[in-house]
């Protein structure tokens, strides 16, 4: 049972999303057991990266957002749904955030898991980043763009807890921009070129959002 | 006479695969039969069993062809309850087949999934625990205990649902060899006193083939030969070059036979071994 | 070589693995570990690595304390350990890089890191074409090999092969332990190797060690462990069928410690037609098995 | 050898099989983890904070749980408060509302400060709230603890798996370290660049892993009869020998009910009546008179 060995050309952007003429997509148990395992994983990458450099609740080193990306590209709400729960758990273990804090991250980590996989779709980016154009849009929207939106509100939501001052706010939001940008764009970049070709695979992917 | 699984010319080619794992397979099993299915590695032994199960088309997607019936009723057409009480599984990778958290919760998922009462759990869970000797595991989680004893967490999970068709894919890979031998016995009085179907995937055929009504070879997505133990082990030679290892005890006699020492049955256990090789070197005068 | 002392080990949750484990393996040995699920087998295998520390005792590797601090690239230089699973000892995204892996680790420069890697590779068999692919996905037979070639390409002086033959076929079996006896014999390496297939042990291991409840209950040469089937059944282990047929017929004259089924066919003909007397090899340096079973008779 | 003390496995580590937070019910346990990490979040007050870290510290102990345990988690005690107070040193805010103290060569101002203090205190207090959780139960407790209170079957079977995954991926994660160290690598050489690197190495094959996880339990529960609704084809309902094992008995109700009423009282009262406020804090007066002092 296992994946046949080929070479990697394959169907490329238009093509990885493109459901074939009769093709049946429907979400069966793999995408349930998909999410439990993407929770998993979520887990212990999130809880690792936050023990590794322990600087307090903005991580500046929190490979987490690499999973949460890469969720939502491979797996749609499946990927979102597990990019959203897993930090609860992965703070509470890593001491980062207890769990009404975490409660009031979840805005923040929607953002971080749907935005790749939306523009992904939206615009037919190839998971295995095979052209500058799927390299752009991975960047500057599921990186960039998805980080900045994620430390804007997370920020704001540890000044409301009244972890920081409102003047640390600035600081911190460049902290959490930082440290979820650098191992996202290492990582990330890493899980989508070489994992991506086994998804893309796997009875799990979901071309759509559910399946 | 009823048939428990019927193959009527099936196919399966899986997704992104370059040419079919099964091809217009055809297989007849009567209820209550031994079957003991030998062949090299990635031939399609698994993807048979997959497909009897009805794995095969429900859970994985591709291509098929032909039909698979389980007692007269096409697989494709149950769901996995029935299936589930009809046909149990035990897969041949102990890692890949754990779903609950613990061993205890591992056996009675399968119950609890197909609606067997609370009061009667507990019983069901004893007797299979106690018969696989994991009794002192049940609080254990299955990941955390050595290979060989997965291997026989998985069937006691398997034996407390009382299938009628029992599917054992590789069920010793892991395990000592005494602990083989209980695999075998256990294997032996389902057939004898439960009269339950069973098929065997098995490297190991030295174990289950005294056990076996027939043994069936599959190779290059075909089956390449069937037959009753006595006479399927008779061409040592050609079966070892597919990958397969007869019984020693055979080897030995077929090697006999062919320097015109020994004529007559090859034997399968240790016990006939013993008795034809004391005939001989009686025969020969050399018994002192 | 080897020498492990009073070695003991015990599971965080305090389960016992290892209880007193005192051996000593000399350089060019073929050792095979045996015993019955839960003896200590893979525990013990990974003690002698150094990747586990026992909770008691001490191990010392061609003069190093495995305990001591700072010894790791020391010590896999004299020891490597191929895991039963390929899937976790595979942690590269190339073939290449893979096999480069450890000897980048221990400092090889480039140049003398390429050759090291095609010819490591070329003696397990993985050919240069599989160089970029990714580990994932190979075969599992060829994911084994890989592994193995990662673990020669430090060129550790022994190597501990954790069930080589699980999963295999006949003829894979056959390949991987061919190969491991062509290391053996013709490079000189001391190979250790934990297995439940007594037909291999048989065949290949010139010394066997069973361990049972985390003790040494035998340790000898394969033909003189094999022959002692009452100690073997404490440890769940029964010998090879050929060697159980062996001893049945010892009174008519067949030697009772047949391993193979070569040697065994050879003395029945010999007992019972009276042919010359087939040199049987000592159990101290077989010579190079058929395979644990028949081959062509030619 | 001696007696092994046989010890169950938790989510954070060991804890011995009698201890005697196993003597309640897994709902009540999950009762005092909603006590104690959602309560400080109502509660300004320090002293009451430090009273529930002493408590939770005692429940730990009482509970057997090994200190090395919990030792783990003193460098990001450290940090954290390293952190918090650095932010409100460097970053006050509007200096000329606010008091300044003038000690050792530097300038503080007191509100800052303090509101961290008063910060510090609450996040460690929820903090190990979730540790002890975490040290006293198994993925089985959590799983008990959800059926018992009528979660949907599907729900419950996710959240166990996902932590058993969790585990099994821990497993993972150390088998490949040690496949690393067997070919060399010497953890405490390594740059901070080089261990970043490191997890790529990691998380490669763990991902890879997961997809085939995925696979095979997805046909193992189609094997076992599992459909996605949890019904059982043909009518009939999934049973639930789980829970029948772990009747919820009065005194768990008791303990359960207690504990959230308590939550819900403190949460209550806080809001309409202020009196965890940080502002009635006794050692806030005795500072602030220090710093009029001076």
């Amino acid at each position: 049972m296992s994946v046949p060995r080929t070479a990697s050309v394959g169907p490329s952007g238009e093509a990885v999303w493109a459901t074939e003429r009769g093709e049946r997509r429907q979400p069966g148990i793999v995408h349930v057991v998909m999410l439990a395992l993407f929770i998993g994983i979520g887990i212990v990458v999130g809880t690792l990266g936050s023990l590794a450099v322990p600087i307090g609740f903005v991580s500046a080193f929190w490979p987490g957002q690499a999973v949460q990306a890469v969720g939502g590209v491979w797996f749609g709400w499946w990927g979102v749904l597990a990019g959203m729960f897993f930090p609860f758990i992965s703070n509470a273990l890593s001491g980062s955030a207890p769990l009404p804090v975490s409660a009031a991250y979840l805005p923040a980590n929607f953002l971080q898991s749907f935005l790749a996989g939306a523009a992904f779709r939206w615009l037919r980016v190839d998971p295995r980043l095979q052209t500058s154009r799927d390299w752009f849009v991975w960047v500057v929207i599921g990186v960039l763009l998805a980080n900045f939106l994620g430390a804007f509100w997370g920020t704001y939501v540890l000044t409301w807890f009244g972890m920081i001052t409102a003047s640390a706010r600035p600081t911190a939001l460049l902290g959490w921009f930082f440290g979820n940008s650098v191992p996202s764009l290492i990582f990330g970049s890493i899980l989508l070129k070489y994992v991506s070709p086994m998804v893309l695979r796997s009875k799990a992917f979901a071309k759509g959002w559910w399946a | 006479m009823r048939l428990a699984v019927e193959v009527e010319r099936f196919s399966w080619r899986c997704p992104f695969a370059q040419r079919d794992a099964l091809r217009e397979v055809s297989l007849a099993i009567p209820a209550g039969e031994f079957t003991l299915v030998v062949g090299p590695n990635e031939a399609g032994k698994t993807t048979l069993m997959l497909a009897i199960k009805g794995i095969i088309p429900h859970s994985l997607a591709g291509r098929h062809d032909g039909t698979v019936r389980v007692f007269g009723e096409p697989v494709a057409q149950k769901n996995a309850a029935v299936l589930a009480r009809q046909v149990g599984y035990v897969f041949g990778d102990p890692d890949a087949q754990f779903t609950a958290l613990t061993v205890e919760e591992e056996i009675l998922f399968g119950l609890e999934n197909v609606g067997v009462p609370t009061s009667e759990i507990g019983a069901r869970i004893r007797r299979a625990s106690e018969l696989t000797m994991i009794s002192d595991l049940l609080d254990k989680p299955p990941y955390d205990i050595s290979g060989g004893e997965k291997q026989r967490v998985a069937i006691a999970s398997v034996l407390a649902m009382d299938p009628e068709i029992l599917i054992l894919d590789e069920p010793t890979s892991m395990i000592d060899p005494l602990g083989k031998d209980l695999i075998v016995d256990i294997c032996g009085s389902l057939k004898r006193d439960r009269r339950m179907t069973v098929i065997v995937v098995e490297h190991n055929v030295e174990a289950f083939a005294p056990l076996a009504d027939r043994v069936v070879l599959v190779r290059d997505g075909r089956i390449e030969r069937e037959g009753a133990p006595r006479t399927f082990f008779d061409d040592v030679e050609s079966l070892i070059d597919c990958g397969v290892y007869p019984p020693q005890v055979t080897q030995v006699f077929a090697r006999l036979q062919r320097r015109g020492l020994y004529a007559g049955p090859l034997p399968l256990t240790d016990e006939e071994g013993v008795a034809a090789g004391t005939r001989l070197l009686q025969g020969a005068g050399r018994w002192r | 070589m080897i020498r492990a002392e009073r070695l003991a080990f015990r599971y965080p949750d305090g389960t016992p693995a290892l209880d007193g484990v005192t051996l000593t393996i000399a350089a060019g040995e073929f050792v095979a570990l045996i015993g019955q699920n839960g003896a200590g087998k893979t525990t013990l295998a990974k003690c002698l690595a150094g990747l586990l520390r026992p909770t008691h005792g001490r191990v010392v590797v061609g003069g190093i304390d495995t305990a001591a601090k700072g010894v790791m690239k020391a010590l896999v230089r004299r020891i490597g350990y191929v895991f039963q699973n390929p899937d976790h000892q595979l942690f590269n995204t190339r073939v290449y890089d893979e096999i480069s892996y450890g000897p980048k680790n221990l400092g090889v420069p480039e140049r003398e890191r390429d050759a090291v890697v095609r010819e490591v590779a070329a003696v397990a068999g993985v050919r240069p074409e599989l160089f970029s692919e990714h580990p994932f996905f190979l075969s599992k037979g060829l994911r084994q090999r890989v592994a193995i070639a990662s673990t020669l390409a430090i060129r550790p002086q022994v190597i501990v092969v954790d069930e080589p033959t699980t999963g295999q076929d006949y003829r894979q079996s056959i390949d991987v332990m061919e190969f491991l006896t062509r290391l053996w014999r013709q490079q000189g390496h001391t190979i250790i190797i934990v297995t439940h297939e007594m037909p291999i042990v048989a065949a290949y291991a010139q010394r066997v060690i069973a361990l049972c409840r985390g003790r040494v209950l035998a340790d000898g040469p394969t033909r003189e462990v094999f022959a002692q089937p009452d100690l073997l059944a404490q440890t769940f282990v029964k010998p090879p069928q050929v060697t159980r047929l062996a001893r049945a017929w010892a009174g008519a004259g067949v030697r009772a410690d047949a391993l193979t089924v070569d040697e065994l066919v050879d003395e029945v003909v010999r007992v019972a037609g009276g042919e010359r007397a087939v040199a049987v090899p000592r159990a101290g340096r077989q010579e190079p098995p058929a395979g644990p079973g028949a081959q062509a008779d030619a | 050898m001696g007696e092994a003390q046989i010890a169950k496995k938790t989510l954070l580590g060991m804890v011995p099989a009698d201890s005697p937070f196993y003597r309640f019910h897994p709902v009540g346990r999950m009762a005092l983890l909603i006590f104690l990490s959602v309560t400080p979040l109502f509660i300004d007050m320090p002293e009451v904070n430090l009273g529930l870290i002493l408590v939770t510290l005692g429940l730990l102990w009482w509970g057997r749980v090994r200190m090395q345990q919990v030792r783990r988690y003193l460098p990001l005690l450290v940090t954290v408060a390293i952190f918090m107070f650095g932010v409100a040193f460097l970053a006050p805010g509007n200096r000329t509302a606010l008091t300044p103290i003038r000690s050792v060569g530097a300038t503080f101002y007191f509100e800052p400060m303090w509101w961290a203090f008063v910060s510090y205190c609450r996040l460690i207090a929820m903090l190990f709230g979730a540790i002890l959780y975490f040290s006293t139960n198994r993925e089985r407790d959590t799983l008990v603890a959800l059926r018992s209170l009528g979660v949907p079957f599907a729900v419950s079977y996710v959240a166990a798996l996902s932590l058993r995954s969790a585990g099994m991926f821990m497993e993972d994660f150390k088998t490949i370290r040690e496949a690393q160290q067997a070919r060399g690598l010497d953890l405490e050489s390594l740059s901070v660049v080089e261990k970043a690197k490191l997890y790529t190495m990691y998380t490669v094959p763990l991902f890879a892993v997961a997809l085939r996880r995925a696979d095979e339990i997805s046909n193992a529960l189609f094997a076992k009869g599992y459909t996605l609704s949890g019904r059982p084809a043909g009518g009939g309902r999934r049973t639930d020998y789980l829970r029948a094992q772990y009747p919820v008995r009065a005194r768990d109700w008791a303990v359960s009910v207690g504990l959230v009423g308590a939550f819900a009282l403190v949460a209550a009262l806080s809001k309409t009546t202020g009196v965890f406020s940080d502002h009635l804090s006794p050692l806030r007066a005795v500072v602030v008179g220090m710093v009029a002092a001076r």
